[in-house]
Formats: structure tokens, C-alpha cells, sequence
């Protein structure tokens, strides 16, 4: 028995990650708080799309179910459970049975080497960003299975056109993922790293996101990648594969209740996936702003407070609304439940003032927050954009990103080659 | 015919070249239940691929015989079934019957009653053209500016459930002129209308017309020739598109479309894009010609002499308007009884569907999408 | 783990050897083309999982350098493989392997 | 990985082969994962299941399958493609067999946290000549692949 809370505690005092440190009950704790963390994180963006949307497009959006309905996601999940599941008798049943799984395994399996703090990642793998690359690139197969299987036109051609997309788009996303990799080696020793705890390290000691390193080359990277992401979350204004006014609903078409919920998992999941990419190669990670130029110990303070603060913030945008609730005895319970809500915010908010915890989840709350901002990028494009046509969708990834792609790397590689040459020059 | 606008081979409805891999081509069934065909309508698509070798548009399925109900009613009792064909310019329907029945009888609207007639004709342009762009953009992709201009038409709606009391299917005119006198503060709500509603257009071309993706998306797609047009019988914007100056209220004037000072926007390539700003560009006449007859509205009866039981002579008058998708045309033979003997409506939706084939062919699915988008078909008027 | 069952380089040889006969079976005798192309796979496969395994055994790269070169050889493989097939199907409109029996057409 | 591998050759829809091949593709890579070789596991996930897997799956259903299926899916060799196979593989059983003893009992140790870099060193550096010759192969297969593929030249 002391044993095991020996090998339990032992991992608390230990500053690697669970996997790299071989503890399995931190690494299984882990993952179940980051597979749980991301099924709240779906939610809150089910509810928050709807919401933001909605705005965008003058209107409230829902308001029914929960204060300003935010119910709204569980009464919709607890209605897709509850649907009868439906497969078409021509439908290939395996093939149909296994493809929501796998799409929803390739989302979730990427999580394992994602980074929300130098410690907090389940482990810290070799070839993280290969292996998430690799993973992602997975649930194609898994969007092609169902296109498949379902047997009918409609999934069919939808499959068919993610699979191509998703394809062609890699290639512009890898070679913008090799230039951010290529400045990780611009250390003393040369060498650089796949690792995501590596590249967000690299990015401390250098100074700099990478997205303004050797400006505009890392900006220009990103922005590629922040196309290609787009497109292979099939998601507006790339959502072909589901384009719902020429597909109906693309591979999914066949698929109803809880297994289309799987795919919805699954498409959220993914693009917190690719954000939490995008924003540990270039945007510096879990790092709070400025780590070396407001360094020290005072303004430690100060941004350990922003967890807190933001918490609180959102605590009284509850209470505000409270107040603005018609006072009626029909809206009794809506008012209550909305007070409710403020209050756990505000309790979270508090218990991360508390120094050990707001020092531990700092860097959780940053790099959650830069997620937040492409998702909220991901809404807006979304409420803006038309959608594009397949070919002009190949055109610009074969013919503008790719060889922006190949042209930044090739830049990226002479100007950290030129800036060496200088270095020694001067040193010499 | 030798006439070459009439007999050009690339109109045949059955010869399109052969799929490129494999020998039997993908045929896809879109519709009649498919979130983009705008109704009931069913559209066979022969694909190769991505590429549309040829389709077939299915109809019917909203059929419910308007032409024949029509011979057994009377004149008046007909009036409000016609606003169910294009039930989103019903004003625009009852104006052209109600004019046609006026003609069999040789009686003429007050002025008044004219003007009135005009306002609410114009009103519903931009209430059609406006529901056309919504779902135009959204079949496209673009979610937002439909409810923008959902936004913006229910204030149009507002104005003629204050007038008649219905806001879709309006039965605003009678034959011989109108019903009701405009309500207190008809002409002040216009006015704000129109002043409000300018900015909107603004607003509208700003989500669209400089949007990369839309022009790109709409640019070189379902192109067709004003030749073809005519060969077609299209009229309306996707005729004007393409480039032939045909309006009806500038051709053959009706109403008092003469007393009005108007352009009429044309296109040059005959492309979605083109279609897309030719309809923007008449809201703002639409606009235009309501503030004139606003500031012109003159006083007087709203109803001409006509007697209770309708009993035209017999004979036959067909008469035609500018509806908001084209040309309407109404021909009723009257055998002197009071009913019609033959109702036939020519509904510019019905017409214009025709062209899908041609503008379609050799285009990709997702342009099938916007060109049945552009086309503006309300299958209310195709299938009647 | 190390006093768990011992797995040595053995084991992996004589999977990679279960894996080859397997895809040499495929090619042998599978009509279709696109199974006997994915036979080829698994025979790469094979080879690549013996590189490896050698590598590993002394302690040195080179077996994964080739086994990369391997990987790309069959990407080349199977792009060159699958445009073959397209042609042939789009000209014969099967994709039985008996009826490859022409050097042109 | 082998029931993977037998499901391959064996089922009639070649959907299915090629899912039973995915499923072999990624258990190598978890093998890959053992052998200390975590860069090749990664180059196995994203060109083979990722890349290569894809365009299978995409020319299968290009080309329809529905007829295929029905024919017979042996070929007229089978049994002496099967007798030659098992041959061989008598061979590779006496092989090893023979040869068990000369393999080391323990495998050496390999770093593994530095295995990217050592493989990079290696590929940029004692094989570079194979390098490029390996990117003009695929720069050939690239030619050669939509040569073969497009309708009219």
C-alpha cells in the first residue's frame, strides 16, 4: 500500500511529463483529464458557436433550454442518444460500424503530445509533431470508410473530396511545419527538435514566437498553416466534404444519432487539435507574453493573476445578466440557474488566485487561451465566408500555398544559414 | 427555321459527351427533398465525376392545377389564387391579372390607385430579389446575409400587413383598382423604409460583391448567351445579365411605369456575378422609382367602375408584366360568361428553369448549386 | 519489463518471413490488381520490419535509413502502380490481372 | 499484424484488403515503436496509412468493384503460386532454424531520444547520393504516375 502512494506522490515532485517520467497512474490521470477537459471544451464550443454565430448574424441564437441556453448542448446530446440508430440496409455494416470510431480515435489519440505546460502533457514523445501530423492525417481514412460504406452518392462523392482535400493540403501544411522546425535548430548546439515540449523550449531560449521569427518568413508559415488547418478540419469555407447545400451533408449523410455525434466529437476535437499545433509552433505554446522581456519576479505575479481575473470576468457578465432577467416568475428559475453558473465561475476564478494553483495552471490557461482565439477564428470564418468550389480549393493548395510553402522554407533555411555566417564572422 | 438563334446544336437536351474513366456515368438524384433546390424541385444529374455531363430537371411535385381552378372560378374569385404560384411576389401576380382582366373589360385603375399599385409592385421586388440573395448566398455558402435580408424584408412585410392585413399571400389589388385606402402614415413608413434601406444595399455588396470567394464562386459560372436567352424565351434578370435590354416596364409600359424616371442595369457576360449585380442594381431603381411615386401619390377614388358580376366580352387578351423574375405573362380567353374560359399563365420561373441544362453543362456540382440559385425559380410559379 | 518474455530479433525475422510468404502468396495468386499491388505492400513491409530489426540488433541506423528509402520506393511504387492501373482499367474496364496479356494497345 | 496481413490477400472486396492492410501498416508501426525506431513509426503512420493507404483507397473506388467481386478471385496458378510460396517459406523455417544461434542474445542499446537527429545525420550524410537519387525516383514516379493516369497527353 505505501508503495503504491509512494509511486503515486513520487511523480508530484518530478518535472517531466508522466510518460517521459514512466509513471502510468499520472500518465492514465492525465489522460483522462485531457479526455475530459476536451468533451467539456466541445460543449462550451457547441454552445459558444451557436451563440457567437448567432450574433454575427443578428439574431439570438438559443435561449430556451438553461439561462441564454446553455443547457442547450446536453439537451442536444442527450437528444442524438436517444435517436434511433439508423444504417442503411445496403450499407457495408463493419465498414460503417468502424469509421466514426476511427475518426474519433485520430482526434483523440493526437492529445497525448499535446503540450498545455512543460510538465502537463500526458508524455513527451520524440516525434511529437510527426506523430500528430500522422495521427490527424489518420481520420481520413476513417471519413473515407464512411463515404464507403454508406453505399450511396452523396457520402460518396463527399468522401471523396475530403480525402483528395486532406490529402493536398498536408502537403502545404507539412513543409510549413518544417520551416517552424527548421528555427528550433537555431541554438548553439545546431540541432533541433520534433518534440513539442522541445519546440515551445526552443522558442523561450530563442526569445521569440516563432511567428515573428525572421519576419515575415514565420508569419508568412503561419499563415499557411492557418489555411491548411482550415481545410483539414473541413471546415467552413473548406467544408466541401459537407457542404450541406450541393452534398446534403457529405460522408455523414447516412449517419444519425449517436455515431453522427461521433463525428461531431470528432470534428471539434480536430480542430482543437490543429489550433493546439498551429499555436505551440508558433505562438510560443503555454508561454505567458514576454516571458524574457517582463521577466522576473513582480511581473510573475502580475500574469499569474490572469487566470483568476479572466474567471471573474466571466463570473460577473453572469451576475450582470442575472440582474437583467425580466423579473417574472416564469424566468425565476432561469435567473436562479444563471446566478449559479456566475458563482462557479467566481469559485474557479478564486481557487486559481491561490499561488500553487494559479503557478501550476498557468500555463494551461494561456495555452488554452490562444486555442480559444483560433476558435473563435474558426467561427468567424464560418459566419463570413462563401464557400469555395472544388477546383478553385485545389488550385490554391497546390499552386499558392504550396510553393509559398516551399519558397518560406527554402528562405527560412538561407536566412538562419546567413545569420550563422554572420555570427561567426563577428565572433571571429 | 432557319433562324440560328433557334437552331443551335448545343442546345439538345439529349446528346453530351461521354464520362472520361469509367463507362457508366454517376447519376445523381438531387431532390426533391435537398436543401438547395429551393422547394420541390428534382434535378437528375449525369456526373462525371465532379463534372456535370447533362441534367434533367424533374417537376410537378407542387402541381396544383392553378390554370384549371381558374376556369371555375369568377373572375374576382380567382384573383387570390395566383398569388400562390410565386408566393414570394404574390403583389407582383395579382398585379398582372388583375391588369389583364382590366383590359378584357376596358376599364382602367384610378391614378391613385396606379400609384399605389406601383409602390407595392416595387416594395415586393426587393422583398423577392432579397429572398433571392439570401438563399442565393447561403446555397454558395455564405450563412450571414440571409439574415440580413431576412432582417431587412420583414420590414417590407410589416408594411403590407398594415396595408391588407397579410403579409405573403396579399391579395392587395382588386380588378378595377384597390380595396383600401393606404392606412395613416402609409407614405411617412415608406419613406423611412427606403431611407433605411438604402444603407442595407451597401451593406450587402459589402459582404459580397469585392469577397474574393464569392466572386470566384460566381465569375464564369452557368454562363449563358444572350442568343441562347432568346432562344430560351428567358427574360427577367438572367436575360438583362446577358446582356439584352429588355424590361417590360420600359417595353410594353403598364401601370404608369411611364410617368417613372428609371434605368434598366444590364450585364455584359451573362454569368452568375453578372446576374447577381443586375439584381442588386434594381433594388436601388426599385428604390428609385417607390420615392418618385411616393412624392407623386396623388389624391382621388382608388376604384374604377366596375360592375359587380363581371361579365367581360368575349375575346382574348394576353398581357404581361415585369414580375421579379421575369416576364409574366397572363392569357385569359373570356367566352362572355363570368368565368374565364382559359386561364394560361406564363410564369417566368417556369421558363427560365429551362436554361439550367445549357448553363450547367460542363460546370461542376457545386456550380449546379449556384446557378439554380441565380436562376431565382420559385417552384409555386414552375409547377403552378 | 525485461523479465518479461524476451523478445528477440528472431521473433521479428520470423514475423517479417510469415508477412513475406503471406504477400508473395497475394501476388501469386490474387486476380486483382490492386490486391496484388497491396501484396507488394506487404511484402515491402516485410523487408522493412527485417531492416529494422537488424538495425536495432547492432545498435546501429543504417537499417532505418533504408527502411525510410524503402517506404519511399514504395510510395513511388504504388503512384506509378495505381496510374498503371487506372490507364489499363479505363482501356479494358476490368481489373483482373489474367487479362494484362498485351505489352500495348 | 499477420491476421491483418492473411485478411489482405484473402477477402473478395478490396475495400476490406485494403482496411486489413491499414490495420498491419499500423501494428508495424507499434513494432517499429519497440525496436527504439520512433522516427520510422512515424514515417510508416504518415506516408503509408496516411498517404499511400489513401490513394489505394481512392483508385479502388474509382474503379467499380461490384464486378470484380463476382468473378472468380484466384487466379489459374494458384496452386503452384501456393506450393511456391510454402517452399519458401520451408526455406526461410530451415534458415532460421539453422541459423538461430547466430544472432546475439541481447540487442544492443540505442539511444532513443536522439534518434531523429542520428537518422538525419545519416540520410543528409553518408547516404546523401541515395537521398537524391531516392527524390528522383519519386520525381520520376510523380511523371510517370500522371502520365499514365491522364486521359489525353
Amino acid at each position: 500500500m505505501h508503495e503504491v502512494i509512494q509511486y503515486i506522490s513520487s511523480y508530484l515532485t518530478s518535472d517531466k511529463t508522466p510518460g517521459a517520467a514512466g509513471n502510468m497512474f499520472w500518465a492514465f490521470v492525465y489522460i483522462m483529464l485531457v479526455f475530459l477537459g476536451l468533451s467539456v471544451a466541445v460543449i462550451a464550443m457547441n454552445w459558444l458557436e451557436r451563440k457567437i454565430l448567432a450574433h454575427m448574424q443578428v439574431r439570438l441564437g438559443p435561449m430556451r433550454v438553461g439561462p441564454h441556453g446553455l443547457l442547450q448542448p446536453i439537451a442536444d446530446a442527450i437528444k442524438l442518444l436517444l435517436k434511433e440508430d439508423i444504417m442503411p440496409a445496403e450499407a457495408d455494416g463493419f465498414v460503417f460500424w468502424m469509421a466514426p470510431l476511427i475518426v474519433v480515435l485520430a482526434a483523440f489519440t493526437v492529445f497525448v503530445v499535446v503540450p498545455f505546460g512543460p510538465t502537463h502533457a500526458v508524455t513527451d514523445m520524440n516525434i511529437g509533431i510527426l506523430f500528430m501530423l500522422g495521427v490527424s492525417s489518420l481520420s481520413v481514412l476513417g471519413i473515407v470508410m464512411a463515404g464507403w460504406a454508406s453505399n450511396s452518392h452523396y457520402p460518396l462523392i463527399g468522401a471523396l473530396r475530403s480525402s483528395a482535400q486532406m490529402v493536398s493540403y498536408e502537403v502545404a501544411m507539412g513543409l510549413a511545419v518544417v520551416s517552424a522546425i527548421l528555427m528550433t535548430s537555431l541554438n548553439a548546439s545546431g540541432t533541433g527538435t520534433l518534440s513539442m515540449i522541445g519546440i515551445v523550449q526552443a522558442q523561450l531560449a530563442q526569445g521569440e514566437w516563432f511567428i515573428f521569427k525572421f519576419f515575415p518568413l514565420g508569419l508568412i508559415a503561419f499563415f499557411i498553416f492557418a489555411v491548411a488547418m482550415v481545410a483539414e478540419t473541413n471546415r467552413a469555407p473548406f467544408d466541401l466534404a459537407e457542404a450541406e447545400s450541393e452534398l446534403t451533408a457529405g460522408f455523414h449523410t447516412e449517419y444519425s444519432g449517436f455515431r453522427w455525434s461521433l463525428f461531431f466529437l470528432a470534428e471539434y476535437s480536430a480542430m482543437i487539435a490543429v489550433s493546439s499545433i498551429a499555436v505551440t509552433l508558433w505562438l510560443g505554446g503555454w508561454l505567458r507574453p514576454f516571458p524574457n522581456w517582463l521577466s522576473g519576479e513582480t511581473w510573475n505575479q502580475i500574469f499569474n493573476l490572469f487566470p483568476g481575473v479572466t474567471f471573474l470576468f466571466f463570473a460577473a457578465i453572469c451576475f450582470y445578466n442575472t440582474v437583467r432577467m425580466p423579473k417574472h416568475p416564469l424566468f425565476r428559475i432561469q435567473t436562479l440557474g444563471l446566478a449559479g453558473f456566475g458563482v462557479v465561475l467566481g469559485l474557479i476564478g478564486l481557487i486559481l488566485f491561490y499561488p500553487p494553483v494559479s503557478g501550476r495552471m498557468q500555463d494551461v490557461f494561456w495555452f488554452s487561451a490562444k486555442v480559444a482565439g483560433f476558435m473563435y477564428m474558426y467561427i468567424w470564418y464560418r459566419g463570413t465566408f462563401p464557400r469555395y468550389r472544388f477546383d478553385q480549393l485545389m488550385q490554391m493548395g497546390w499552386k499558392v500555398l504550396l510553393p509559398m510553402g516551399l519558397g518560406v522554407l527554402i528562405l527560412t533555411a538561407g536566412v538562419a544559414l546567413l545569420q550563422e555566417y554572420l555570427k561567426q564572422i563577428w565572433h571571429l | 427555321m432557319t433562324d440560328p438563334n433557334t437552331t443551335l446544336s448545343h442546345l439538345d437536351p439529349v446528346a453530351h459527351e461521354k464520362p472520361f474513366l469509367d463507362a457508366n456515368e454517376l447519376v445523381i438524384n438531387m431532390g426533391p427533398q435537398h436543401p438547395a433546390t429551393h422547394g420541390v424541385l428534382r434535378v437528375i444529374l449525369h456526373l462525371d465525376g465532379e463534372k456535370v455531363l447533362g441534367l434533367e430537371c424533374v417537376i410537378g411535385y407542387l402541381h396544383r392545377g392553378v390554370e384549371k381552378i381558374g376556369e371555375h372560378r369568377t373572375y374576382t374569385m380567382f384573383n387570390p389564387y395566383v398569388d400562390r404560384m410565386d408566393y414570394v411576389a404574390a403583389v407582383s401576380n395579382g398585379l398582372g391579372y388583375c391588369e389583364t382582366v382590366e383590359r378584357l373589360l376596358n376599364v382602367e385603375a384610378p391614378p391613385r390607385a396606379q400609384h399605389v399599385r406601383v409602390i407595392l409592385t416595387e416594395l415586393n421586388r426587393i422583398a423577392s430579389h432579397q429572398l433571392w440573395l439570401g438563399t442565393h448566398a447561403l446555397d454558395i455558402g455564405a450563412i450571414t446575409p440571409l439574415f440580413y435580408t431576412f432582417r431587412d424584408r420583414e420590414e417590407i412585410l410589416k408594411i403590407y400587413e398594415k396595408y391588407c392585413g397579410a403579409r405573403l399571400t396579399t391579395h392587395a389589388f382588386r380588378i378595377g383598382g384597390l380595396q383600401y385606402e393606404t392606412y395613416t402614415g402609409f407614405e411617412k413608413e415608406v419613406k423611412n423604409f427606403l431611407t433605411f434601406f438604402r444603407p442595407k444595399i451597401d451593406e450587402y455588396e459589402e459582404l459580397l460583391t469585392t469577397n474574393r470567394i464569392w466572386v470566384e464562386r460566381t465569375k464564369n459560372v452557368g454562363i449563358i448567351s444572350a442568343a441562347d436567352c432568346i432562344a430560351f424565351g428567358v427574360s427577367g434578370p438572367v436575360l438583362r445579365a446577358s446582356g439584352v435590354k429588355w424590361d417590360v416596364r420600359k417595353a410594353q409600359p403598364y401601370a404608369n411605369y411611364k410617368n417613372f424616371d428609371f434605368d434598366i442595369p444590364i450585364g455584359e457576360n451573362g454569368d452568375t456575378y453578372d446576374r447577381y449585380l443586375v439584381r442588386m442594381a434594381e433594388m436601388r431603381q426599385s428604390v428609385r422609382i417607390i420615392e418618385q411615386a411616393v412624392d407623386a401619390l396623388p389624391e382621388g377614388p382608388i376604384m374604377a367602375k366596375v360592375p359587380k358580376v363581371m361579365k367581360p366580352p368575349a375575346g382574348e387578351v394576353y398581357h404581361s408584366i415585369e414580375a421579379p423574375k421575369g416576364e409574366l405573362g397572363y392569357f385569359i380567353v373570356s367566352d362572355g360568361s363570368t368565368q374565364p374560359y382559359r386561364v394560361r399563365v406564363r410564369p417566368p420561373s417556369f421558363v427560365n428553369l429551362q436554361a439550367l441544362d445549357v448553363m450547367c453543362r460542363g460546370q461542376l456540382v457545386a456550380d449546379v448549386i449556384a446557378v439554380i440559385g441565380t436562376l431565382d425559380i420559385v417552384l409555386g410559379e414552375v409547377d403552378r | 519489463m525485461e523479465s518479461m518474455l524476451h523478445i528477440t530479433t528472431l521473433h521479428y525475422l520470423v514475423l517479417g518471413a510469415a508477412l513475406f510468404l503471406l504477400g508473395v502468396i497475394g501476388v501469386l495468386t490474387r486476380r486483382n490488381v490492386v490486391i496484388v499491388l497491396m501484396s507488394i505492400e506487404l511484402i515491402l513491409n516485410a523487408v522493412n520490419l527485417n531492416l529494422v530489426a537488424f538495425s536495432r540488433m547492432w545498435g546501429g541506423l543504417h537499417g532505418q535509413v533504408f527502411a525510410i528509402f524503402v517506404i519511399t520506393d514504395a510510395a513511388a511504387e504504388a503512384a506509378v502502380g495505381l496510374g498503371i492501373l487506372i490507364a489499363f482499367f479505363r482501356n479494358k474496364e476490368t481489373v483482373n490481372i489474367d487479362e494484362v496479356n498485351l505489352l500495348k494497345w | 499484424m499477420v491476421i491483418g496481413g492473411i485478411l489482405v490477400i484473402t477477402r473478395k472486396n478490396a475495400v476490406h484488403s485494403a482496411l486489413a492492410l491499414i490495420v498491419a501498416l499500423l501494428a508495424q508501426a507499434s513494432l517499429y515503436l519497440m525496436l527504439y525506431a520512433p522516427f520510422v513509426a512515424g514515417v510508416q503512420i504518415i506516408l503509408y496509412a496516411g498517404g499511400i493507404m489513401v490513394l489505394f483507397l481512392f483508385v479502388i473506388m474509382l474503379v467499380s468493384i461490384e464486378r470484380s467481386m463476382k468473378e472468380r478471385q484466384f487466379n489459374s496458378q494458384w496452386v503452384v503460386g501456393t506450393i511456391a510460396a510454402v517452399a519458401l517459406g520451408g526455406l526461410f523455417i530451415a534458415v532460421y532454424a539453422k541459423g538461430k544461434n547466430t544472432f546475439p542474445e541481447h540487442a544492443l542499446s540505442v539511444v532513443e531520444d536522439t534518434n531523429t537527429q542520428e537518422v538525419a545525420k545519416l540520410l543528409y550524410g553518408q547516404y546523401m547520393f541515395a537521398f537524391e537519387i531516392a527524390s528522383l525516383l519519386l520525381l520520376v514516379a510523380i511523371i510517370g504516375a500522371v502520365v499514365m493516369a491522364k486521359k489525353r497527353i
